[in-house]
């Protein structure tokens, strides 16, 4: 697929994530009791190799499976068959209390940044609640500095989550994630519900905390944009398999799948409309190819 | 459709296979023995044996069951311990009596409830919805026999309008029937109304707040019409629900109106069989109520369907 | 179908609707109990040989007249000879043996013991009876007025509970179960035929709508007032009449004597003495019902005033409870459910409290759980009910019977006055009452009154209601 | 308390005018103050005239008010998913919206729904399936069918695409264009991406804090902002920069009522001083122009 | 801010007015309820008895206010019933897989079909009527509508970010449903409580209506609406006052189910 061809270094870097061959069928509700359960194939047999301290992208369309993908890296799911190695440990069928090591080393950012805090609790509870489950001492120490990371001020630990804005609240998330220190971030969508100026500080402050904390990121977005800006590498899904992998840079500026070359031509840019580009000029590319 | 027929036929079914173990083992613990409650206190020991093989009270609990069950499916609902008549064509009579009353009772609390929580829900901020509101409340608050005393000092004793009490078949009588039959359905619907009034209420402010309702009226319909022909009919979903629900209650609620109104109904058959220790009975009564409130649920599920495309699964 | 017959127009001119209050669970009493049943079929539907007139006293009925032997043991009824049964068949002697053996054989209540002291009922001929008893009873002829004396047809008793066949002057005509029972006039009656063609028995559970029945013209008559306190809406109405008189119904507080507290004499008088029963009267029952002092009522040959027994007196109650050590105790009163059990059990809990007991009240659903658990289990410490059988006096209290009152010279009484000729009698049974006034076996609260109220025009109702049926052939307009 | 304030546009026959701002900036406010549609809580004033309807929108009563909307002015809104009433079939909901107008008899009101679905390349099938068998895509294109029925002067959209994917955006955005070319009706059209407002509009609106801070053709504001406000979001918006920082604005949309006095930007703005304290004038014509008292362009940049 | 709205402060008011007198009853009463004195029977209002006197001469005051005790008892029971079954079958229906979810409600909407009035007089029968067995009844049959509301309302949160995010953190189902679904339901529970509580005061009135309530001579409103009944037409305020005392008990219970039903409702308060 991707004609990159990996340098001696890349081949060397250990791997972050290896997914392989993954598959995952939902079954929808019976509309019978005499047939099996219709099947929805969320994953069809999905293979990724993350490498280590890489930013790592998957864009795709509502519905193709991108979510699916991260719980299942992330042990929230069982997968219908395939395997997931997370740092040479294959967690796939691993019970709950086996999973201790990824629970510390993987952490989550979600995409709503309304339903992704408990209202009911403390912004100071909400940020230790993966310390106090594993088992660290929750100190008001490390919560402080994780606000400070995230560009709150401390007294922030004391108010809820309704309290704040959505990028605030996305801060408050990106705390959470990195509280037992992690080394791989995972981010489902995290500025999809943002306005672009918060879009902007969010973005900055993850790419920020990636470079400083040696971080491995997987950024899951529906927008090659966003994206192609955040990411080394890129794997764009439709319907639940993996189409093309690349280089960011080479997937946008030359999609080799037609799904992709569909997907980036239909992004408008400013940069396009303003030489001119109408909204035919959106579809035009992806229907000849 | 078809599928979905099915899959809530067999529930139904199901449902109803094990309310019927349910309420013969219910039966099978309650204390008082039967037999001796027929036979008064001082019956002899033989005569109570031979009362209880005479009723087969004396074989095992199992074999009662099944005995009982098959009858059931022939609609042989066995014979009275205490009255020794059959039990089946008694507890029909009195279902009959029980569901005019409901019926009506449930006619009258949707005539009320429909346009009155409609009307409260559309100016829920002006004065005339608050002030349906709060009678509604106040509606609710009054028990259903109180209700019913109220209205037979009223319009019985001291207007003498209509019969404080008493029941006529419609086919004997059907002015009588329908005399008779205005205060305790206006007592049992009245209350129930106010009830159900709230859950109109709420169901069409919940659709008044829908997207769709807005597009309606972007279309040029005006607040009223785009309630009536959008709103109504998905407002109707959670009420149907709710309706399913009361009729339920008011089959077995239906016996403190029936005790007020000395209305020989369902539910005075089951207080009697209850005190008689007419186990038989009152196995027989609750299952036939026990039937009836599945069989409300059923037809609520199917008129989900009926209202609700998004139910039909293709 | 279910319902009732009438609505708007209970009367007619030939028609007629009394309100009761308990409905029967059967038409059969020779093997369900209670008062239901009888109240409605004896001496309407069913006769007996011999009958109670108004004062009390013996009289014919399908016995012309009787003779007693010298010993006392062996009676011979002359009966009528134009009296038919509802299915057709004529009465004759045979029937009477039938039924009075039947008695013994088929019934199943516990008042076929009465019955127990005839060994022997013969045919002399279709219109000569003859029974020989094993022991002299003066109880036996006065229980032969009573329902065990009921005179069945021998091809009419199968089916009893849905169809009875009497020869009375009125015939069973419908059941709506849970509403109404309907009589019809036997134009075929030996008798004096009654005025009523036909007459509607309804059911009230509510002693409220009872009375609104009334007020709306839905019946005619309220054969028993469960709601006295409402009596006044009619006293003040001239279209109605209301009558009040005695009945056999001594409500009794009853005391379990088998347990060690009540066999001490003093805390059963002390109880006895902590009760006003002019005040209970008043407040539980509206004044009405006569005060007793013991089991007999007035209609009773042998009745004497004993209200003064054990007058109210609250210093010596609390003096006779301190001394039997009563004071302080929780006793259980498990009253039935019934309008005036629940209604005096609050008042007689008030007074004892003041006189130093602690009374604890728990409802028993009446009939099932109260006959179980107080009737038959002796579970309980007091109680009220009436009881409501005449010349009871002998049934309620003896070491069997749920009082547990084991009294020697109260049974020797008794037996005297059941052998001895009709003086002796009396005399023993008052001083039966006596000595069981004396001794506390109970407290009479009171004895129910016979409280109906009807629209003016409905004649020949009882004052007193002493027998256990509703004699509804006497009524007119 | 005043969540819109003095807010003045014209859109003129046939014209593609793009509405743009952040969340809570007052758009959709603006958008149903047109129609008439405001939540009950919230009053509009001042006045909207459309051109062919003789009298004031503004406080307008229901019975005349519903003449106007659906046919003269139509509206598509956000979210496809609910915007369809789910117990109706859809050929019946394009149906009404003729028939409420008595544009079109019975009949014929069918057949035009059809050929309305075949204008938004729906199939034909379409008219007797119900909201829920439909993608969000198929559904807003239903709306846009919806809205088009009548040949409204006016097609206002908001957001209509923000829950829709990039490819189903391009062809919605596409069908949006070519409905209203072909009727030559003018367009509202309100978004939060500028890129979109780009590709759609002729001119562009920017609002913020409830007012219009900067008007003018696409072109023109979108290459030489002149708006401190506008500056800000065509950076923050920029993720072409080969930087890995983005550029931001700083700080966060205050919340409704809660926007500062005089120039609502100034809290958030590098720029502001003392003077922007007083409400920044109006510079320019009524269709291009900007409110700010040191606006970007001028040097001191 | 959340505002306080009207129902709420009549329904609490009216609330706080019951409890306050339940509990003033414990160490003040006009006069004591329960005993008899013939000679003050069936007083009209005056002075010294406000409300008048019933005919045993018991003060109608005294007794609403003890009354009051009975139908609080009677609501914590019910709905304590109710609650402690009705919410962690609700959780767990909510947080088990689809089969045993199924089976659940299935169950729990077979309960449905014994309704209230029936179970209790079932209870009564077997376990002996008092207040206590009725209301146990009335619990158990408002289970039903507890679990269904806590499901439905437990399912949302399930589907929440932050339970998956908890998930992520290493939390296990159980401290999942105390720290994250239980708080969360909570504002559920309390709207549905409420109403339950109106639900099982007016199930009490009917139940000593029809004689298988609270036993006498515990004073209980419902029980003293069915011994008025004789006096309705010679002293109709015996029927009035403990009538008027229940409508405004339900009607203050239903109110505050109302009110905070508006409070929690996210419809509402997203518009602030
Ligand atoms: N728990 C579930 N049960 C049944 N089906 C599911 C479940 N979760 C996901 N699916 C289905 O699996 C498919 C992939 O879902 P997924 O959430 O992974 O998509 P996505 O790419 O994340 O979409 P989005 O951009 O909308 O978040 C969808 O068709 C979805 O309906
Ligand atoms: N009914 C209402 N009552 C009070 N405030 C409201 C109401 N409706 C909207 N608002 C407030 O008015 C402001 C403007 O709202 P509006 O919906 O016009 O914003 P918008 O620019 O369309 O935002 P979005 O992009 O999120 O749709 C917001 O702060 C909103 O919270
Ligand atoms: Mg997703
Ligand atoms: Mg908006």
């Amino acid at each position: 697929m991707t004609e990159h061809i990996p340098t001696t270094h890349e081949l060397e870097t250990p791997t972050a994530i290896q997914v392989v061959d993954l598959v995952r069928d939902y079954p929808r509700p019976r509309t019978s009791l005499f047939q099996p359960a219709p099947v929805v194939h969320a994953l069809r047999g999905v293979s990724l190799e993350i490498k280590q301290g890489e930013r790592f992208g998957i864009v795709g369309e509502s519905g193709c499976g991108k979510s699916t993908l991260l719980r299942l890296i992330a042990a929230l799911d069982r997968a219908t068959s395939g395997h997931v190695i997370v740092e040479d440990t294959d967690i796939t069928r691993l019970p709950e209390r086996r999973l201790r090591s990824l629970r510390e080393n993987l952490q989550l950012v979600f995409q709503d940044p309304m339903s992704s805090l408990d209202p009911r609790m403390r912004v100071r509870d909400i940020i230790a609640e993966p310390l106090v489950v594993q088992g660290h001492p929750a100190s008001g120490e490390r919560v402080r500095e994780l606000l400070e990371a995230v560009g709150l001020s401390a007294d922030a630990g004391d108010r809820y989550p309704h309290q704040f804005s959505g990028g605030q609240r996305q801060r408050i998330s990106i705390a959470r994630a990195l509280a037992p220190r992690p080394r791989i971030l995972i981010a489902d969508e995290p500025v999809s519900a943002l306005d672009v100026s918060v879009r902007a500080q969010v973005l900055n402050l993850i790419s920020d905390l990636v470079d400083e904390l040696d971080l491995t990121l997987v950024f899951v977005s529906h927008d090659l944009s966003v994206v192609k800006h955040v990411c080394d590498r890129v794997a764009v899904m439709n319907a639940g398999q993996i189409v093309e992998t690349g280089y960011t840079g080479d997937v946008y500026a030359a999609p080799q799948h037609p799904y992709t070359q569909r997907l980036v031509s239909a992004i408008p840019t400013l940069q396009r409309a303003l030489s001119g580009a109408t909204t035919a000029d959106l579809l035009a590319k992806g229907e000849s190819a | 459709m078809i599928l979905r027929l099915i899959e809530r036929t067999g529930v139904f079914l199901v449902s109803l296979a094990v309310s019927s173990i349910l309420v013969f083992a219910f039966m099978a613990v309650l204390p008082g023995d039967p037999a001796r409650v027929a036979l008064g206190v001082n019956a002899s020991d033989e005569a109570v044996a031979e009362l209880r093989r005479q009723f087969g009270l004396d074989r095992p609990l199992p074999t009662q069951y099944f005995d009982w069950l098959g009858g059931l499916l022939h609609g042989d609902l066995g014979t009275s311990y205490v009255s020794k008549v059959a039990i089946g064509p008694q507890v029909f009579d009195r279902l009959q009596v029980t569901l005019w009353l409901v019926v009506a009772g449930m006619i009258i609390a949707l005539a009320v409830a429909a346009p009155a929580g409609t009307v409260m829900a559309a100016r829920h901020r002006k004065i005339s919805g608050l002030a349906l509101s709060a009678f509604s409340q106040v509606g609710v608050a009054v028990p259903a026999f109180l209700a019913g005393i109220l209205l037979i000092v009223v319009f019985a004793v001291r207007l003498g309008w209509l019969p404080a009490n008493g029941w006529t078949p419609p086919a004997q009588d059907p002015a009588m029937f329908v005399k008779q039959l205005i205060l305790p359905a206006l007592s049992l619907g009245l209350v129930q109304g106010a009830v159900l009034t709230r859950y109109v209420r709420s169901a069409v402010l919940d659709v008044l707040r829908e997207d769709y309702l807005r597009t309606a009226r972007a279309k040029g319909l005006r607040p009223f019409q785009a309630l009536w022909r959008h709103g109504l009919r998905n407002a109707a979903v959670p009420v149907v629900t709710v309706l399913g629900l009361q009729l339920a209650t008011l089959l077995i609620g239906a016996v403190v109106v029936e005790r007020v109104f000395v209305i020989p109904g369902l539910g005075s058959l089951l207080l009697d069989g209850v005190s008689n220790r007419d186990l038989l009975l009152v196995q027989d009564v609750v299952m036939v109520l026990v039937l009836a409130v599945l069989l409300v649920n059923f037809l609520v599920d199917l008129l989900y369907v009926a209202l609700d495309p998004r139910l039909r699964t293709a | 179908g279910s319902g009732t017959s009438s609505g708007s127009s209970p009367g007619g001119d030939q028609n007629l609707s009394i309100g009761l209050v308990a409905e029967p669970a059967s038409l059969d009493f020779t093997t369900t109990d209670g008062a239901a049943i009888p109240q409605v079929l004896l001496g309407n539907v069913y006769e007996t040989l011999v009958k109670q007139d108004d004062s009390g006293k013996i009289v014919p009925s399908l016995a012309k007249s009787w003779t007693v032997s010298p010993d006392r043991k062996t009676y011979t009824f002359d009966l009528v000879d134009n009296a038919k049964f509802t299915n057709d068949k004529q009465f004759t002697a045979n029937d009477a043996v039938f039924s009075i053996n039947r008695v013994k054989t088929a019934w199943t209540t516990s008042l076929k013991a009465a019955m127990d002291v005839v060994s022997q009922a013969k045919a002399l001929s279709p219109t000569q009876l003859q029974v020989t008893l094993t022991k002299p009873s003066n109880d036996w002829l006065f229980r032969m007025t009573t329902r065990i004396g009921a005179m069945f047809s021998e091809s009419g008793v199968s089916a009893l509970a849905t169809a009875p066949v009497g020869s009375g002057p009125f015939k069973f005509s419908k059941w709506n179960r849970g509403d109404s029972i309907v009589m019809v006039r036997n134009d075929s009656y030996w008798g004096a035929k009654p005025y009523f063609q036909q007459v509607t028995l309804k059911y009230f559970k509510d002693a409220t709508a009872l009375n609104n029945a009334l007020l709306t013209g839905t019946i005619n008559v309220i054969g028993t007032v469960q709601a006295p306190e409402a009596l006044s809406q009619f006293t003040s109405n001239d279209k109605y009449q209301v009558i009040e008189g005695t009945t056999n119904g001594e409500v009794l507080l009853s005391f379990n004597n088998s347990l060690p507290l009540f066999k001490d004499v003093r805390t059963r008088q002390g109880i006895r003495m902590a009760i006003d029963h002019k005040a209970l009267l008043d407040t539980c029952w509206a004044g009405r019902g006569k005060l007793i002092g013991s089991m007999v009522p007035p209609t009773d040959p042998w009745y004497e005033d004993l209200t003064g027994v054990a007058p109210y007196d609250l210093a010596k109650a609390k003096s006779l409870l301190q001394a039997s050590g009563a004071a302080g105790k929780t006793l259980r009163l498990r009253l039935p459910t019934l309008p005036y059990t629940t209604s005096c059990g609050q008042v007689v809990k008030s007074q004892l409290e003041q006189a130093g007991l602690k009374v604890a009240i728990d409802q028993l659903e009446f009939p099932a759980a109260w006959l179980t658990t107080v009737f038959k289990n002796a579970d309980y410490d007091m109680s009220i009910i009436a009881h409501v059988e005449p010349r009871d006096l002998g049934a309620v209290f003896n070491a069997k019977y749920y009082t547990r009152y084991d009294d020697p010279t109260l049974q020797g009484y008794l037996a005297a006055a059941d052998s001895g000729d009709e003086a002796a009698q009396v005399d023993n049974m008052k001083k039966a009452a006596r000595r069981l006034s004396e001794q506390a076996a109970g407290d009479w609260l009171f004895l129910l009154p016979n409280l109906m109220v009807a629209d003016k025009s409905v004649k020949g109702l009882p004052t007193n209601a002493i027998t256990e049926n509703f004699d509804l052939s006497k009524l007119a307009r | 308390m005043a969540l819109v304030s003095d807010v003045d546009l014209t859109v003129g026959a046939g014209e593609r005018v793009g509405l743009i701002g952040e969340s809570g900036s007052g758009k959709s406010l603006t958008a149903l103050s047109i129609l008439g549609l405001l939540p009950e809580d919230v009053r509009a004033g001042g006045s909207v005239r459309l051109d062919g309807v003789d009298h004031e929108l503004v406080g307008a009563d229901e019975r005349r008010m519903s003449r106007v909307r659906g046919r003269d002015i139509a509206m598509v809104f956000q979210e496809p998913m609910t915007a369809l009433n789910p117990t109706m079939r859809v050929g019946d909901q394009i149906a009404e919206a003729m028939l409420i107008h008595k544009t079109l008899a019975k009949p014929a009101a069918r057949t035009a729904a059809a050929d309305l679905l075949d204008r938004v390349q729906l199939p034909a099938e379409t008219l007797r399936a119900y909201p829920h068998q439909l993608s969000g895509g198929q559904r807003q294109r239903v709306v846009l069918a919806l809205a088009l029925a009548n040949d409204p002067a006016l097609l206002i959209c908001d957001e209509p695409t923000t829950a829709l994917d990039v490819t189903v955006q391009a062809l919605v955005l596409d069908l949006i264009v070519r409905g209203v070319v072909d009727r030559s009706s003018a367009l509202l059209f309100i978004t939060h991406d500028l890129a979109v407002v780009a590709t759609v509009c002729e001119r562009v609106l920017v609002m913020y804090g409830g007012r219009v801070v900067e008007a003018g053709p696409v072109a023109e504001v979108f290459t030489r902002p002149r708006h401190r406000y506008t500056e800000g979001l065509l950076a923050a918006s920029d993720l072409e920069t080969t930087s890995r920082r983005l550029t931001t604005i700083p700080g966060n949309v205050p919340p409704a009522g809660r926007f500062p006095s005089g120039c609502v930007f100034r809290t958030r703005c590098a720029h502001a001083t003392a003077l922007c304290e007083e409400t920044p004038p109006w510079t320019g014509s009524e269709t291009e122009g900007f409110a700010c008292h040191h606006p970007a362009g001028v040097g001191n940049d | 801010m959340k505002r306080l709205n009207p129902s709420l402060i009549a329904g609490g008011v009216i609330v706080a007015v019951i409890v306050l007198m339940a509990l003033v009853s414990f160490v003040w009463t006009p006069y004591d309820a329960t005993l008899v004195t013939p000679a003050s029977r069936l007083l009209e209002p005056s002075w010294s008895h406000w409300f008048g006197t019933d005919k045993f001469g018991r003060d109608v005051l005294s007794q609403i206010m003890v009354g009051s005790r009975t139908t609080l008892f009677v609501g914590v029971v019910a709905v304590g019933v109710a609650a402690v079954i009705g919410v962690p079958l609700g959780i767990l229906a909510a947080m088990v897989r689809r089969w045993p979810s199924e089976v659940i409600m299935r169950a729990n909407d077979l309960l449905l079909a014994f309704p209230a009035l029936l179970l209790a007089i079932m209870f009564g029968a077997v376990f002996g009527a008092s207040t206590l067995t009725a209301m146990v009844a009335i619990g158990i049959a408002s289970v039903p509508s507890f679990a269904r509301v806590i499901r439905s309302g437990a399912l949302q949160v399930m589907r929440t970010e932050y339970v998956l995010a908890a998930r992520a953190a290493g939390r296990q189902p159980f401290p999942i449903a105390l720290r994250h679904v239980l708080p969360n339901v909570t504002s559920l529970i309390t709207v549905q409580a409420s109403v339950s509580f109106a639900i099982a005061v007016l199930a009490e009135a009917a139940l000593s209506f029809l004689g298988y309530g609270t036993p006498p001579p515990t004073p209980s409103w419902g029980r003293m609406l069915q011994e008025s009944q004789e006096f309705l037409f010679t002293a109709p305020r015996l029927a009035i006052f403990p009538g008027i005392a229940i409508a405004i008990a339900v009607l203050g219970f239903n109110l505050l189910g109302d009110g905070l039903r508006d409070r929690f409702d996210p419809k509402l308060e997203d518009r602030r």
